[in-house]
């Protein structure tokens, strides 16, 4: 009972140390975002928003590399929606008893989830950009980035599809319903929750990226006219400003709180979605 | 089972095979005329892309897109097809014989410090030292006690060609402290760091300076760094400011490539800070 | 032990889980138009059978049947059996009740228009099924509301509904009152007798009392030999009155099983 | 578990064609990484015959492209990426740990809802932003202590910031899975808050704290641009903190662009090197996740 004392002033230590820490991440966090915000709020219009830059970015706003953005997501989600939902649909669905060549699609997909980003931009350069002559291109980028998120989209949609209870699978069945009806009509509607983080999750990720868009979609400021034209996203516009733009920061920062802003809705998003069909809107 | 997977996996690759076939037949028909792509030195990317401009306000429906990345980059892109036009700082080196050239413009290089910095020149001996670490204090330059921040292209750049062969350098001996891509990062780690120091385009830098950047260009020894003496050839380390193509140019790039070496644009080079090539 | 009109003929089934026998040397007539109890303590075999009538064994993925089972001339094993049309004739109902996520409307029209059926016989047919089970009244202006929101007893209706609207010659139902209150219990109990009209109904049960009071046509379920069987089979009141066997009559009265 | 037997079910047309639709879709899919790492790999071959492979080793310099006395020495590259990747773990690791502690152990009514919600957003704020922000606020602070502060301690910073959120989420996790029943036995013997983290908690998640630093190592060793910004880029073996280096992701991203011949398959083979870095800390994590779901 004598140690009681000691141990207690122990604990009361550790807990000053810990919660410091988080007090420490929390003022980290301040620390980065502070310039960002407040040159991301003074400045930002609509203006910003819709004109084209100018001066390699310095002045004018960010219109052009918003569009390319938005279409190289749209090329990426194009490819890994379908191909991510369908492998996780086969996985889930139709693997049957073949744990062999399950496990070994999941290690390629594992494998393919940690292979670092600056790995796809040189293999999207050189396949895309060169052996197929796409150029540099939203299409390179899109396709590039697709790879990338394609293990996310397939784990997140497979645990979406598994979470659906067996009861449905057995009940459609009894009442002789094909797999291809169950699957279309009961068991992705009920997993849409899980798909639209999947696309939700993908977005964040690929809107983050650089690495892998320098080298594939280019760096081209101009209002993109097909997915054959390079674009610049704005990842990439705020290296550049960063990097080779002297008197760039404002604009680096102000195109950084767009970035950070639309992580933080699509986020947000994420969990109102999923709250919304989980509480049953489905007829 | 396992068969038909396999049997899938090679009908698969054999689908992408042709998909990938398909891409090299269709991309033919893509580049359409009306598009150029030019890549290449950051130096001279920023007057291509005003050219660009001028030339597409005279032709429209042509698109002509711009992207720096280095003389080196330029002439890997134009021989892998991805860039119609490359852009090059430097003459072609001579395994590059096989590719065109056509000059632009003319450029200097010159070195550059923080306007904090009272330097006005220094001799050839003086970089030297510096480069090579000999020097690597303000103070011997009777400035402020600090450690000169050596500022070092990468391998690649036309730039540093030029400097190391003008000083007669070995790239490895040089012992850089911060290395750098685009002209523009040079000039943007200088303004940042006011005990920097490194060597870019003088028309870069000239253009940077009337921006606003806080940047002072070095004379060389006693030749100040501007257009007229880079002009006359008084000021020492000068390159062309080259487009490169694969074969002899022909269709829209020869179009470009004629009204870029036109005086419809000197006044563009001009304005860059460079020198226009007059005959 | 055979009764006059059999619509279904189990001879000699056997069901195995890998390694493990369920059912073994079972061997089943089950009457025309009556409600077919099957009693017998947990883990007997009683689902598992009920399964196997309309091959829903096939989802498991190392489950083998084997023996033979006559839908009036028809052998459900067999590999030709056309087993869409086996589930449309043979209809099932799970201890727990499986809305699907979606509107009331669209969980009985989902199964009609996999079928076939045009889209206005649909609604025709759905509003008749839900009417049958009395439900209607209920939900008749909520029919685009999800099915989840319903009652535990209404689901459960809406299930039958589910099953009944494809017309059915045959309704397995699982314990269907199990999961449900007394009162919703009674409502689906009574329904179940009411169906008996119109098709032939087989029920698996834990309540003897239940049993008592709807089946007319009973079978035991036993462990014999590691696996389920039947033990004894016959009418109802017949079987609760005088059952042969020691262990059925000790389950029976309740001191066993 | 229900699951749909592949051969006996599925008399329809139908869903015969969605099955094969599918499974080639999944051919597809998985075959992605067999591209990418193949591709890789066949570039990065001709290296074998083009030089003398133990000159990654014995080089000291990298000048792949200098005509005349081109060395290849990957050694200073190599050893850059560990050191930022160490000293970022050095500080995050025992950061973030604390951190998870404080929200399971140490919870407060008005922080710990802002520690939740500020790791979340630090997860995803892309690199570029840290790296922006190296570049931009830190670089010139450390100039000002020593220049040129482009430097390992910068990039270890960012790197930090980075994984932290990672080791943070995944630490968590881990202390939350403990079963309530093992705290609440634990109270009722009289042993203290701190004796049930030390004595209990922290060994038993080891396999979960441990794949949570494992993931955040992977992701460090990986990261290109946030270093690019901030590492100075100068190929040697930095001797201090404050010396600037040069990471084998950053060398592929700064070169790739005008690599041409030996140069560039020394590129890819940068690049399978880096592959190889990762695999068998994926293997590692996996292996811990087993423990952890198992014990």
């Amino acid at each position: 009972m004598a140690k009681r004392p000691l141990s207690e002033k122990l604990d009361q230590l550790v807990g000053l140390l810990v919660r410091s820490s988080s007090a420490l991440m929390v003022g980290m966090f301040l620390v980065v975002t502070a310039a960002i915000l407040r040159n991301g709020l003074s400045g930002l219009s609509m203006e910003f928003l819709t004109t084209i830059p100018q001066d390699s970015g310095r002045g004018g706003g960010i219109g052009p590399l918003i569009v390319s953005t938005v279409l190289v997501l749209g090329i990426c989600l194009l490819v890994s929606i379908p191909l991510g939902v369908g492998t996780a649909a086969w996985l889930s669905e139709f693997s049957g008893s073949r744990q062999v060549v399950t496990k070994s699609i999941q290690l390629s997909l594992d494998l393919l989830a940690s292979i670092p980003s600056i790995v796809f931009g040189l293999f999207g350069m050189v396949v895309f950009c060169q052996k197929l002559n796409f150029g540099f291109s939203i299409l390179s980028g899109g396709l590039t980035l697709a790879c990338m998120v394609l293990p996310i989209i397939i784990r997140t949609v497979y645990f979406g599809l598994r979470a659906v209870p067996g009861d449905i699978r057995q009940a459609g069945t009894a009442l002789g319903m094909s797999q291809t009806r169950i699957l279309r009509s009961l068991i992705i509607p009920t997993a849409m929750p899980a798909i639209v983080v999947a696309i939700l999750l993908g977005i964040g990720r690929a809107m983050a990226e650089t690495a892998a868009l320098i080298f594939t979609s280019g760096y081209v400021m101009r209002m993109p006219e097909s997915v054959f034209d390079s674009g610049r996203v704005l990842s990439v516009h705020i290296y550049d400003l960063a990097m080779n733009v002297p008197g760039g920061e404002t604009n680096a920062q102000r195109t950084a709180f767009v970035l950070l802003t639309s992580l933080l809705v699509i986020n947000l998003c994420a969990s109102q979605f999923s709250g919304r069909w989980l509480t049953g809107r489905r007829a | 089972m396992r068969k038909i997977i396999a049997l899938k996996f090679s009908l698969f690759l054999l689908l992408l095979l042709e998909l990938s076939g398909c891409g090299i037949s269709d991309s033919a028909e893509r580049i359409v005329p009306q598009r150029l792509i030019l890549t290449g030195s950051s130096t001279v990317a920023p007057l291509a892309a005003e050219i660009a401009v001028r030339f597409e306000g005279q032709n429209p429906g042509v698109r002509i897109d711009v992207q720096s990345g280095g003389s080196s980059r330029g002439i890997a892109d134009v021989r892998s097809g991805v860039a119609d036009i490359g852009m090059a700082s430097r003459p072609l080196a001579d395994d590059e014989q096989d590719l065109f050239s056509d000059q632009i413009a003319t450029d200097g290089i010159c070195m550059i410090v923080h306007l904090d910095n009272p330097l006005i020149s220094l001799s050839d001996e003086q970089v030297k030292s510096i480069y090579l670490n000999e020097v690597s204090n303000w103070k011997e330059f009777g400035w402020e006690d600090a450690e000169i921040v050596v500022a070092h292209k990468a391998d690649g750049r036309a730039t540093l060609d030029v400097f190391v062969k003008y000083f007669k350098l070995k790239n490895p001996d040089i012992k850089a402290d911060v290395i750098v891509g685009d002209n523009q990062q040079g000039l943007k780690t200088v303004t940042g760091n006011r005990h920097a120091i490194a060597y870019v385009s003088i028309g870069t830098a000239r253009y940077e300076v009337e921006n606003g950047a806080p940047l002072k260009l070095l004379h060389s020894g006693k030749i100040a760094p501007t257009p007229s003496t880079v002009a006359s050839g008084a000021f020492p380390m000068t390159r062309p400011l080259n487009l490169v193509t694969k074969e002899p140019p022909t269709g829209l790039a020869k179009q470009f490539i004629e009204f870029a070496m036109s005086a419809e644009v000197h006044d563009l080079v001009e304005q860059q800070s460079f020198v226009p090539i007059k005959n | 032990m055979t009764c006059d009109s059999p619509i279904i003929r189990v001879n000699q089934l056997e069901v195995t889980y890998g390694e493990q026998v369920a059912l073994r040397d079972l061997t089943l007539e089950i009457p025309q138009r009556q409600i077919t109890a099957l009693v017998g303590p947990s883990g007997c075999g009683k689902s598992t059978f009920l399964n196997t009538l309309n091959r829903l064994t096939d989802l498991l993925p190392d489950c083998k049947v084997s023996g033979s089972i006559q839908l009036n001339d028809v052998d459900i094993l067999s590999a030709e059996c056309d087993l869409y049309e086996i589930r449309r004739r043979v209809g099932m109902v799970f201890q727990k009740a499986v809305p699907f996520p979606l509107s009331i409307e669209k969980n009985l029209t989902l199964p009609l228009s996999e079928h076939g059926l045009p889209r206005s016989e649909q609604q025709k047919l759905a509003q008749q099924a839900l009417k049958d089970v009395g439900l209607w009244d209920e939900v008749k202006d909520r029919l685009k509301k999800p099915a989840m929101n319903l009652s535990g007893g209404q689901q459960q209706r809406l299930c039958i509904a589910r099953a009944l609207a494809l017309n059915p010659e045959v309704l397995l139902l699982d314990e269907p009152c199990s999961a449900l209150d007394p009162i919703a219990s009674r409502v689906v109990e009574n329904l179940i007798v009411s169906l008996r009209k119109r098709m032939t109904i087989v029920i698996v049960t834990h309540n003897l009392a239940q049993a008592k009071r709807i089946a007319n046509h009973m079978a035991i379920f036993w462990i014999r030999n590691g696996a389920g069987t039947v033990i004894e089979q016959g009418p109802a009141a017949a079987l609760f009155l005088n059952p042969r066997e020691a262990v059925a009559q000790e389950y029976l009265s309740g001191t066993c099983g | 578990m229900i699951l749909w037997s592949s051969n006996r079910l599925s008399p329809s047309r139908t869903d015969m064609l969605l099955r094969r639709s599918l499974g080639l879709l999944t051919c597809l899919a998985a075959s992605v990484v067999v591209f990418v790492i193949g591709f890789v790999l066949v570039e990065s071959l001709p290296a074998f015959s083009e030089i003398e492979l133990s000159r990654i080793i014995s080089d000291d310099t990298w000048h792949p492209a200098d005509p005349d006395n081109a060395t290849f020495g990957l050694i200073p590259m190599l050893v850059g990426s560990f050191l930022v990747t160490f000293c970022a773990l050095l500080w995050a690791a025992p950061l973030g740990i604390s951190i998870a502690i404080a929200n399971e152990f140490y919870p407060s009514r008005f922080m710990s809802p802002i520690v939740r919600r500020t790791t979340e957003i630090m997860a995803g704020i892309p690199s570029i932003v840290f790296g922006f922000w190296g570049l931009t606020t830190l670089v010139p602070l450390i100039a000002n202590i020593q220049a040129p502060g482009q430097s390992l301690l910068a990039g270890s910073i960012v790197l930090g910031m980075m994984i932290l959120p990672t080791i943070v989420l995944t630490t968590e996790q881990a202390l939350h899975s403990l079963p309530n029943e093992l705290a609440i036995a634990a109270a009722a013997t009289g042993v203290g808050r701190f004796a049930f983290l030390w004595h209990v908690a922290l060994p038993t998640c080891r396999g979960g704290i441990l794949s949570g630093v494992v993931l955040g190592l992977a992701r460090a060793i990986g990261e290109t641009m946030a270093v690019l910004m901030v590492s100075g880029n100068i190929v040697q073996i930095p001797g201090s903190l404050f010396d600037p280096f040069r990471t084998i992701t950053t060398n592929i991203a700064l070169e790739m662009g005008y690599a041409t011949q030996t140069h560039r398959t020394l590129l890819f083979l940068t690049a399978a090197i880096l592959i190889a870095m990762v695999v068998p800390l994926m293997a590692v994590m996996q292996s811990l996740n087993t423990e952890q779901s198992h014990g």
